[in-house]
């Protein structure tokens, strides 16, 4: 049956700009300064290196679960890469690299994992939010923040991280549709790793790319090589500015692998073959952006080594972390505790007074317990 | 208290003023929800706002609760007050996981670093010969959500000073406006804004043979109920305004019974684990010594919702009230 | 900077067939058999006349709040006519005009909106859901119902109907979404009427249509003249056939307006402009396909007087509704009574019978109250 | 009883073999979640049952909570008797919104043409070193609303036995797993399919100075306190089991506390509008002249996540339960 067909058509574009072996598309070099593509490769082997080392933290027990980042660097770091200081970043709970570059102490990211509340603190001059563990309820957030800024007058951007699967939840949807409907500086970058836990992107959604759903938002859609750091730079430069310009917000796709498992409760050998993983090794972000840097001689000679002191120095930090005090908990849960709080705390602060005299068994404090029961230590 | 200039209005344009006071006294209180603005909300409370503060301020948003309330924490983050109102509180499920993962908890999560200064009105409770979803009273559930306040009030006069005091509150409150009381009657309100304090229950009787609790619409229900019992039984009776349902103000509940030694608490929230268990608890654990017979709840039925037809027969009245104390005095 | 784009390209579609002086495009004409075009008129026109008859009911205070259909007949009518007896049909609240010709009575209809909960049940083999209160909840519900169809190897085919406002809803987003994983057989109807109480398209979506949204999930989008029953009925058939063949779940954008107010309660003049409302009475839905029908010499007389009568003869039967029992409430919260609610159950039956006695107030009967307080009687 | 076939199963297997049997019995169960099929789940509650009955009747969905609830009450209205798994309790306020909109209603608002036959699994509470969202215990949610059952099971044996009634409960059943509890011990478990019925609290032990109420992970702590009680005061305690909060066993309570005029209650949930206070309400309603001490409360704090590094110091333990207990008994 004929028909009429509606204009505009809808597209979407994609971008790669190294390729697997480190090769520049030099039409499309975005042209970072030498001293830029060095930090960026620094951030990105201190992440793959943190991510190492949480790993064997947790199977130590001396962190509990968190979600490792190996394979994303690209993502995260090409991206965060394109904010100022004063730019909010809201992230989701694999966000580890971003976080440090923008800022957060290394051993706050283990208090954190800890079970330390305290490690979920930002300072007092970062505008990021702490790590959200609920998928995608955290993309609203950027749009407040990104309609703040826009109704204070500042020209700050927001730029929020998620998943693949997150684009499933209704969060994402009414996110997108308000940052389309208010015009807000907000950048939303998608990490499309394939999977959601034991889930794979064919079986999240029918339709054939993330940026695409872009469209039904009336928003720009982009979808770029996630292992590719300088195409996701030149993505997020230009989605970052053109959201400080007032031209809205973007959503990206970073087409990325998780390497590693989902969290370290995870076993991904139960739902994903080995040769999509050796595949994926192949496009190692990290191997492709030193190949790169090799053929400019920009590699600097020990900066594995430096990272991994720098690493070791905050895990003693983190380990000089006094115990917990469990009072303090009851300090945030309002401004001004209310009586039937201070009444809880009056109890626990007995409690834990008299507690050892009457023989109790003393509440629990450091967190050295064995793993996340219930769930299995895995192979990778 | 001085002599004060006085207007007489009914709750809705009493709630209009307490935003309006305040949006012209603090320039980050700004409005956001469903048919806020050109329409002035479904109740009009928010009337005239948007032509007075413009579009920015009073946001007509798109259909999504989660939405509203989600970016009104982003806006919250940022140091700005969103007022946020959903338009019944039968869809405020919609953005529970809002309201419970984030709104209450930024606090905490950040250990004080951000905190969601916001306030989330929504129209409750039955009386207005509605459809399901809009006469129902859901203030249990944020009752027990910890790091929210959760404030109803019980005519114009209160529902001006406390929204003033939740809009300035640095804690995210949850604001019921009973539909019932919204053209029910007028009641001076002083020009001058007028704050409550949030946590605080009112004595608006006084009476030592039976205390009365309750709030909202049902406040009416117990004084009317204080005054039969007054006039036929010659009963004192003591009625408390709870006004915050939580945090709960439970030294003046105890205080109340442990005077009365008697008490029946009123809400039109279902019976089975909701506010009134709470009450009878906290009044068992404070007065146990004086009490002379078990606190009566006097609810709705735990029922979901049962049509505007058979809404009177479901819903706690001035007669029931009157029995439920009756067997209590004579227990 | 130059990019690949990605293959398919989107292309939304638009179908009208009748003119607004119903004039027929012959190469798009549906070709239905007299008796169906006649059917179908019928059942619009005692669509317009029942709400018409109800707003004035409304006024009366003899029913609560509704929310009427003038204007969207042809959206409801030519949708649902395509379905069989046994295919489901998922209403929101302002189907008035499909519920009556999927077999529910004018009766139960008014009594639903008289606050009588007797008026929400379908008939035991009625494959229809009852009025569902809270925007876009009942579009999971619609997949579920087809996948389990799918599930049992019937081949029944699902319809929901749903507004404009409702796209924005996380619900629609999570329901299109596992439709078009689960490949189930749906067709998603919805009724954009241009408003959501007082808010316009524009301020709802930055996306130009609604049909583009399902790019979002990989399904067909397709937008229709939904003033125009013809259009409407042979985009319905095309995707009801589709879902039947197992080609899936489809999007239908049937571009309406809402002629009337949003429900008894509401007062459009508040929002929107005279002249827009003028513009689209143009376009009545009605008068466009009475003159089609007139040039077929398909006008039945009568009709009018016909229609009419039966509402008369239903709305006395509803007004011969005995009082309601208060205590058949507690019959259906579960299957079997708990002990609580028998308790419950008693103490208003003991109630009931004493009260009067007592001297106490009588609880309700039936429903003659003032309309709904806290919201304005209105002018249009 | 006659004796039977038992094996030793752990509450993770003992789920999983109810899932089995009642899905080998009956075709219409289906099961549905984040998760569920390729692996199992997180936990492995569903492990190897897409093998067998394949993809279509144990679904991998998308990840979105309101979908997974709102599918299902789709299918059970056509129905099917889906079993939806939602991965942590923590996620389900997401689906709030269809649990209480729509699977509660249903029955009552076609009056009785559907009906919503569905059980929605969730793990929930503490004891797993988890983060913010995995450590809740959020049953008062549920409890309080009309039209569901609320069911925890304790142990390998209840866990099994209350999911095969739930799964063949007409009625939609929330069901609590708590994780502390999937690996904690292993019971002796008939092979036979064995049913309990959701409704009706379990007398554990027997004894007439007062009533310990549990359930959940709970349920070992409130045992080990009697027996210190026992061992330590002479004291004899009884215990209860509740297994399903929602309907309440008000029966069984209040005889337990009609005899023994105590009652401590333990529950992992924060305190204030908890389940707690509508057993003290009940108890307080059905036992007020036997009562010699107000019911005590050990509860978590009103606090809504402490990190599992403070985890112990705001979760009952034993100790607290025992001097609750001697504070109740010496009152
Ligand atoms: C609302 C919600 N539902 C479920 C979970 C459990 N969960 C944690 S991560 C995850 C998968 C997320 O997948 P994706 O969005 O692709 O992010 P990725 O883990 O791949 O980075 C799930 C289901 C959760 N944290 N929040
Ligand atoms: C979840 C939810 N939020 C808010 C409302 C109140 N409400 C009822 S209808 C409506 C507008 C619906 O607009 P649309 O989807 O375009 O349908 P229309 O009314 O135009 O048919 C609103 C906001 C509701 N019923 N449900
Ligand atoms: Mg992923
Ligand atoms: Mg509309």
């Amino acid at each position: 049956m004929p028909r009429t067909i509606l204009e505009p058509r809808f597209q979407v574009e994609y971008l790669s700009i190294l390729d697997s072996e480190g090769n520049l598309d030099a039409a499309l070099d975005p042209k970072l300064p030498p001293g830029d593509l060095k930090a960026l490769h620094r951030a990105m082997v201190l992440g793959r290196r943190l991510d190492e080392r949480m790993v064997r933290l947790q199977r130590q027990g001396r962190i509990g679960t968190f979600a490792p980042i190996k394979g994303q660097e690209a993502s995260q770091l090409g991206s965060v890469f394109t904010l100022r200081r004063t730019d909010w970043m809201v992230p989701s709970f694999r966000e580890t690299a971003a976080m440090i570059w923008r800022g957060w102490p290394i051993e706050k990211i283990l208090l954190f994992f800890a079970g330390y509340v305290e490690g979920g603190q930002p300072a007092p001059d970062q505008h990021d939010l702490p790590i959200t563990v609920p998928v995608a309820t955290q993309l609203p957030h950027a749009v407040g923040l990104a309609y703040a800024a826009q109704y204070r007058g500042d020209d700050a951007v927001v730029m929020a991280y998620f998943g693949d699967g997150a684009t499933s939840e209704g969060d994402f949807h009414e996110a997108l549709n308000f940052a389309g409907v208010w015009h807000v500086p907000v950048v939303f970058v998608c990490q499309n790793n394939q999977w959601a836990i034991s889930v794979p992107l064919k079986k999240q959604t029918h339709s054939k790319t993330i940026a695409q759903k872009a469209l039904a938002y009336g928003l720009p859609g982009i979808q770029v090589d996630g292992n590719d750091v300088l195409a996701v730079y030149a993505v997020a430069r230009e989605a970052v500015d053109r959201a400080r310009a007032g031209e809205g917000p973007t959503l990206i796709e970073c087409v990325t692998y998780r390497l590693g498992v989902h969290t370290t409760a995870d076993d991904p050998t139960k739902y994903r073959a080995e040769e999509e993983v050796r595949a994926w090794e192949q496009k190692d972000p990290l191997t492709r952006f030193r190949a790169y840097l090799e053929k400019k001689d920009l590699l600097e000679d020990g900066l594995e080594q430096r990272v991994d002191e720098e690493i070791a120095e905050a895990v003693r930090r983190f380990e000089a972390t006094p115990p917990p005090d469990p009072l303090t908990v009851f300090d945030h849960v309002y401004a001004e505790m209310p009586p039937h709080l201070r009444a809880q705390r009056d109890e626990l602060a007995r409690w834990l007074r008299e507690g050892a005299a009457t023989g109790a068994e003393a509440p629990e404090t450091p967190p050295r317990a064995t793993p996340m029961r219930g769930q299995r230590l895995t192979r990778r | 208290m001085t002599a004060r200039a006085m207007t007489k209005l009914n709750m809705v344009k009493a709630l209009n003023w307490a935003l309006l006071q305040e949006m012209e006294r603090d320039p980050d209180v700004l409005i956001l929800g469903e048919d806020v603005g050109v329409d002035g909300g479904v109740f009009r409370v928010t009337d005239d706002l948007q032509r007075k503060f413009g579009s920015q301020r009073v946001i007509d948003s798109p259909l999504a609760e989660a939405a509203i309330i989600g970016t009104a924490v982003g806006m919250a983050l940022y140091g700005l007050k969103p007022v946020c109102e959903i338009q019944f509180s039968g869809f405020a499920f919609q953005c529970f996981h809002q309201i419970e993962n984030h709104a209450a908890r930024y606090r905490l999560r950040s250990q004080g670093r951000f905190h969601c200064q916001m306030v989330i009105r929504m129209p409750y409770g039955g009386g207005v010969r509605a459809l399901e979803h809009h006469t129902e009273s859901e203030e249990q559930f944020y009752a027990h959500v910890p790091g929210l306040k959760m404030v109803i009030p019980s005519g114009p006069r209160t529902a001006r000073a406390l929204l003033t005091s939740a809009i300035r509150d640095p804690d995210p409150v949850i604001f019921f406006e009973s539909k019932a009381l919204y053209h029910a009657a007028k009641e001076e309100v002083p020009e001058e804004p007028e704050t409550l304090p949030i946590g605080t229950a009112q004595v608006v009787r006084e009476g030592r043979d039976l205390t009365l609790v309750a709030y909202g619409a049902m406040l009416r229900v117990a004084r009317e109920a204080a005054d039969v019992l007054q006039a036929e039984d010659g009963v004192e009776t003591e009625v408390l305004d709870l006004l915050t349902i939580a945090p709960l103000d439970r030294e003046t509940i105890v205080a109340s019974v442990g005077k009365t030694g008697r008490a029946v608490v009123v809400h039109e929230a279902p019976r089975s684990f909701g506010p009134a268990a709470e009450i009878a608890a906290s009044i068992m654990e404070g007065a146990f010594l004086h009490l002379e017979a078990p606190v009566r709840r006097v609810t709705a039925n735990d029922v979901s919702f049962v049509g505007f037809a058979r809404e009177k027969a479901n819903v706690p009245d001035v007669a029931r009230v009157v029995a439920a104390a009756r067997e209590t005095l004579a227990f």
